[in-house]
């Protein structure tokens, strides 16, 4: 179906539903990369007003990318909840949006809503916003995951503690994760990337995770980020694999060029479930995903990189991840060119995965050949923080020393808690009392050589 | 007020000494919940540093007189991305020959060989100028004890991965070896990958293939990353095939910190 | 959920009426607290079309025949600074003729005059397009009645305000009258500005001129322009000053709105 | 006196205070064209690590602008407050930078400090600062001003109603003014940039608003943004004049261009106290600046942009301001290239000014002629919410149908308050209530046609 409107004496045409899409995407490198961005700003907002005349109900029907083609297709239009849509079905893109700004969206309207939105409409609907409506909406949804924890309650944000080591040495990990618990952090997650990729190696750093989380009995998760079936393999022989990781994209060929299918999915969150290593709650995956990861694989199928993105969020949560992570500008500057699109970027990925029901955290973060610097993440950090992010990174200086990147820092974490007065998840900030990390109001408290934690790097 | 005190300004971390274990920015100290003055500028000049290194460009004159003197012949080609500009907003770009090059290479392949190694730039030529002589120097003498044969060896300006999957194919080579230079970081910018590629042809995609990073000396160190990819190689060429199906299970000893 | 219930979503705002008063954009509405998407896209259109207007280029072999119809002799020159992009970069290039445009308005200078009158496209050369003529037209009768000498017409590409104090000093003229095109707005893309400066010379401040702004259909419509500019002149000449220390104290009718 | 460094291997020489100051500025538009910027990132940084080192003493000595040469250091020096500086006077501007990110750093030091704080200490010190540190600091002052209602307290944000009309047209003024007050602004002021420059029709004006003012008993105050030689004509001639404003900007030259020196302003201030107008307060005063404006009247005398601008707010503080508004991004391009280099200073500029102890606001602003849209106006009113901004402007739908740019609209206002629970001035929101503009929260309820405010159009 072909989409057309007339704006300002001109007449502008759509060849379809995802062309339309992807010329109503805010300015970005990866789509003028993939040669589907607007040709002129005036095609850009033409796009934006003919799509806002769009039916939700349109997007059930005209998949951007066939059913036959692609399983990430079927699984969105085979799990869609009519009935969840229907308080919806009735409206336009822009009076979903409009609906959406209003009162009648709330928290309980929202979670109740999730599982009737497909992500091409909540990218639909994100492409007519301004960043202040993508953070008002999404702060009005709460998405609560639970492990050893609770993630993602209103008026908390947590950290997944980054200890990474440039070949994966034990007490250089271990000094990075006595430094991040003693700025209060690393109640979404202990998260090591790994360096190796040799099972003997990562079972030694899950090994050692599961013993610092039980001798002090931390109540977070720990996660190596290896490959799923290298998780698998692992959980099979009885490692003790608290969180399964994977990249996720939002197409089934970008996901094969990761070497992985639904399927692969689904054996990794059956591995997790095995385990039953949770203690309060079950959510066993840990996503990761980005724009750009789809047209690096050559595998958009013509469909704009947001749009892309949002459609990993559909395969996430089949999954009931602990955790979403939008790792924001880590690829590079042929997909988010600057401070400005990253920054764009991170509050639409954050908004679709909130609308999904996707319990979302945002990797801040920027390479050395983009055009950005630690001031775009403060500013991307402040947005994100008043939109309500579940959780976001926590890295020694901000420097990732073995990804080589920047993203945010144990110091960055504490600036937004003081501006914002965000909290630690619950059960997390109670031992950080007990342990006497920080005061009853979470706030640090100076510490003395004494500390139980130091002996972690000992 | 407390001004003049300076204890209150400045809360130190009492566990600087665990920075002898890592590179990261760890014990940072703080004043408040912030990062001090002079953390803050370190960090901005290592930013500036590293976002040179980006453009630093690569030396490829240098790198085949050091492989001639290792008694190895090499060919410089390009990418079709012609600038430093164009291969940071063009990957694609950066994962084909020049138009010209593909003829110049296949005049120079006289048989198939076993392994196809292959040097790019990537986004850090620094990091083939430091590592990627200490890492083939090392590689050399295993190939030969194990009669591996390799073809010429290819460096390539304003490369990516996969276009080492068109130079193994032209090379008819069974496996695509091949030295990258890694993003630049702000405490390295001189990380070189290594990727390796079974039956190499256009169109694969990174599931087909296994990697090995951060090998320099502050990271894997190049002797160990020998180590390491002559076991993936080992493996690839018995099993036949590289990528998630092939995990490493060698106990590698890593060194001591 | 009330999500059937439009009511709820739209509220609206019951002074639409008021709109006939102005141009600023009252009365949008608003769904919750934010503004509904119509009136987003509206303005985002705007700013597309505002954005564009900027890099209009000036078309000033249309304005010197419509000049010549007035039976005024005209002279286009340009500012130093040659595109549109460093126009907007270097103001102090705009603001200084081109090298041989000097000699060339010096040729053409005869005698002195009383007022030197300037057109540059300034921000908006829609603005030139669709006001200048009306005011000139309106203008030069009062000239004639009045005695006032003017020389010939200068149209300056790429023109800030300042560069109307050289041009008037080269042409030997008792005051400047600069029309230039205002920045262009959401609502109005063609709004001009007409300045006054005594005794013009290079090295003069804003602080020695006059301004009368949004001149166009839609603002202070030119006939009304040229009577306030009039007033102005008259003054300038008698109290030989224009800027901060002459004030604009007649009483001039604003039109119904 | 010159400064030397070195970093990376690398020598670094600067000839002087206000050489080493321009290089350490973070990069925009403005200091390029003025040729006083940076030559490459090493040479920013290695200048912000040497004047990081510099003791605020130093400012006390070495003029950036001769003594003999402007008045606005004149002012600056005979001003200073040794007794205010004591507390930090020992200390280097890295260390000040600490001190003020410390637990040390309160709001009554703060408030002590201001007098002995010089426009370049304060800008010298936000060169070494990150995003997050110019919101972390700025939000530890209040500065409390009053005229008809209380500005500046913590907690709370007051908006500028800018009703501007292309030709002054009363009715068309008015309409502006009604959609203002029914969403709720107009508490900083209800201030007109008038089109006309004429007299009588000013005088019509500012009579019109007193007008409205008295018949509705609205707690706050008016002004017609003519030149300040005008306001005192008007006041001369009994006009009731509330405040009286002036641009103004840190050279003598630079103010010169603009048709005025410090006398013309104490004029201008006695010309506005003699009037009596103010019923709580008398901060008559309401500035305007902008960084670029020395530049554009090539009267910078070498100095950086954002410390030329920092010296306004010593002009401005001299005179007891009731508001004094930063116009960041009003000028152009030239001076502030993007949406990034806008923020940067909308950030910078309310840091210096609130530490020189100036009720600062921002007209969150571009044009355009700028790479600039209404997200990055959404990203900076975010922060500098977070940043505790004493006031912004609302301008209907945020475009300036006179001035002809964009700025922050009455919507946006609401937004900002929304998320972060920012207050209107008591007083103000107080009448609001008695209106039935707003319910005893704040939140605007639905208006019908009998509001009586709607006659003010009529
Ligand atoms: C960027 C990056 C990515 C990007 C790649 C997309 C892109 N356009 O660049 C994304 C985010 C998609 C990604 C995904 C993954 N990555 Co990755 N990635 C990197 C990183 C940070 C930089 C790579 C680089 O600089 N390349 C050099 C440039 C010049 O070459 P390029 O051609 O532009 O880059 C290509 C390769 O980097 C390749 N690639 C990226 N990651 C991986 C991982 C594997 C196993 C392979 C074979 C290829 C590969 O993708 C790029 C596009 O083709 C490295 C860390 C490092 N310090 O190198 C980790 C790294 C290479 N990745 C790693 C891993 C584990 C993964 C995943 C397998 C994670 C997962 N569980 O899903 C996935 C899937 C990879 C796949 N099979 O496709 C590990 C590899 C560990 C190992 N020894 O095997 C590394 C070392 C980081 C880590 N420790 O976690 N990655
Ligand atoms: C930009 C601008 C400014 C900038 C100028 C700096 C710059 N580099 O652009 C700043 C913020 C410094 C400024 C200051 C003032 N401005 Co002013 N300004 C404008 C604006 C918005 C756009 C001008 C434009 O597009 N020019 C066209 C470009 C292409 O030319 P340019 O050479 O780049 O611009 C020069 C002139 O615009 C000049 N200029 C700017 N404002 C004024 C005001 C007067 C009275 C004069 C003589 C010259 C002048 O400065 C520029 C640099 O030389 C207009 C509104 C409009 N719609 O035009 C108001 C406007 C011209 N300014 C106005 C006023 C009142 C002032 C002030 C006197 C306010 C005050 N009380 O101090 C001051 C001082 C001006 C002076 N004497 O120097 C009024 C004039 C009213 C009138 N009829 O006299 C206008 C119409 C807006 C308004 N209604 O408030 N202004």
């Amino acid at each position: 179906m072909t989409y057309q409107i007339s704006v300002g004496g001109q007449r502008f045409r759509f060849v379809d539903l995802k062309a339309l899409m992807a010329k109503a995407s805010p300015p970005r490198s990866g789509d003028y990369l993939a040669g589907v961005a607007a040709g002129t700003a005036a095609e850009n907002i033409a796009a934006k007003m003919c799509l806002a005349d769009v039916p939700l109900k349109n997007f059930l029907t005209e998949a951007l990318i066939p059913y036959e083609d692609d399983e990430v297709t079927r699984l969105i239009v085979d799990t869609h909840d009519r009935q969840a849509f229907a308080p919806v079905s009735h409206m336009t893109v822009g009076q979903f949006r409009d609906w959406l700004l209003s009162p009648a969206a709330t928290s309980a309207s929202l979670a109740a809503l999730a599982a009737g939105l497909t992500p091409e409409m909540v990218s639909a609907t994100s492409k007519l916003m301004r960043n202040q409506d993508l953070i008002l909406a999404a702060r009005k949804v709460e998405v609560v995951s639970r492990f050893r924890n609770t993630i993602g309650l209103t008026g908390t944000m947590a950290v997944r503690l980054q200890p990474n080591h440039p070949y994966d040495d034990r007490l250089g990990i271990a000094a990075s994760i006595v430094d991040g618990l003693l700025y209060g952090c690393g109640d979404a997650v202990i998260g090591i990337n790994p360096a190796s990729d040799s099972i003997p190696a990562l079972t030694g750093l899950v090994e050692m995770l599961a013993e610092i989380i039980a001798r002090y009995e931390i109540p977070t998760q720990s996660c190596v980020l290896t490959h799923v079936t290298t998780s698998i393999a692992m959980a099979e022989r009885g490692v003790p694999v608290d969180l399964v990781f994977q990249s996720i994209a939002g197409t089934e060929k970008t996901n094969a060029s990761f070497g992985i299918s639904l399927a692969t999915l689904r054996e990794g969150y059956e591995a997790g479930q095995s385990l039953r290593r949770g203690t309060i709650g079950n959510n066993v995956m840990y996503f990761e995903t980005g724009q750009g990861s789809s047209l690096s694989a050559d595998a958009h199928h013509g469909v704009d990189q947001q749009t892309c993105e949002a459609r990993a969020y559909a395969v996430a949560r089949a999954f009931h991840p602990l955790l979403v992570n939008t790792v924001v500008g880590f690829i590079g500057p042929e997909y988010l060119y600057d401070g400005k699109q990253i920054i764009r970027a991170g509050l639409e990925d954050h908004f679709c995965g909130k609308m999904l029901g996707v319990p979302m955290g945002c990797d801040i973060c920027y390479t050395n050949h983009a055009e950005a610097d630690q001031d775009d993440m403060d500013t991307l950090l402040t947005l994100l923080g008043t939109a309500g992010i579940s959780f976001i990174m926590g890295i020694p200086g901000a420097d990732d020393v073995m990804l080589n990147y920047q993203s945010t820092s144990f110091h960055d974490q504490l600036y937004i808690r003081e501006v914002l007065g965000l909290k630690r998840a619950p059960e997390f900030q109670q031992w950080l009392d007990r342990m006497r990390v920080t005061d009853m109001h979470g706030r640090l408290v100076p510490q003395n050589p004494c500390q139980s934690l130091l002996r972690i790097a000992i | 007020m407390s001004a003049n005190n300076k204890a209150a300004v400045l809360t130190l971390d009492p566990w600087e000494k665990l920075r002898r274990h890592t590179d990261a920015r760890i014990a940072l100290g703080r004043c408040g919940n912030s990062l001090p003055t002079a953390r803050v500028l370190e960090f901005a000049f290592a930013h500036a540093s590293a976002r040179d290194a980006v453009n630093i460009p690569f030396d490829a004159k240098a790198l085949h007189a050091s492989l001639s003197e290792l008694g190895v012949k090499s060919l410089a080609i390009s990418s079709r991305a012609e600038t430093r500009q164009i291969y940071l907003a063009r990957p694609d770009l950066g994962r084909q020959l020049a138009e010209t090059d593909a003829g110049r290479l296949r005049a120079e392949v006289a048989t198939p060989c076993d392994v196809a190694i292959v040097v790019a730039d990537g986004l850090s030529s620094t990091a083939i100028a430091a590592n990627a002589i200490p890492f083939i120097s090392g590689l050399l003498p295993h190939f030969e004890k194990e009669g591996l044969s390799t073809g010429v060896i290819v460096t390539v300006r304003n490369g990516r991965v996969a276009i080492g999957d068109e130079i193994g194919a032209l090379m008819q080579a069974r496996l695509t070896l091949m030295l990258i230079g890694e993003r630049p970081g702000l405490s390295s910018v001189d990380s070189l990958g290594a990727y390796i590629t079974y039956a190499p042809r256009i169109g694969l995609s990174d599931a087909a293939r296994n990697c090995i990073s951060n090998i320099r000396e502050a990271g894997l160190k190049p002797p160990l990353a020998v180590a390491k990819i002559m076991w993936l190689i080992r493996e690839a060429l018995k099993r036949k095939l590289t990528g998630v199906d092939l995990k490493e299970e060698q106990q590698v000893a890593l060194p001591e910190s």
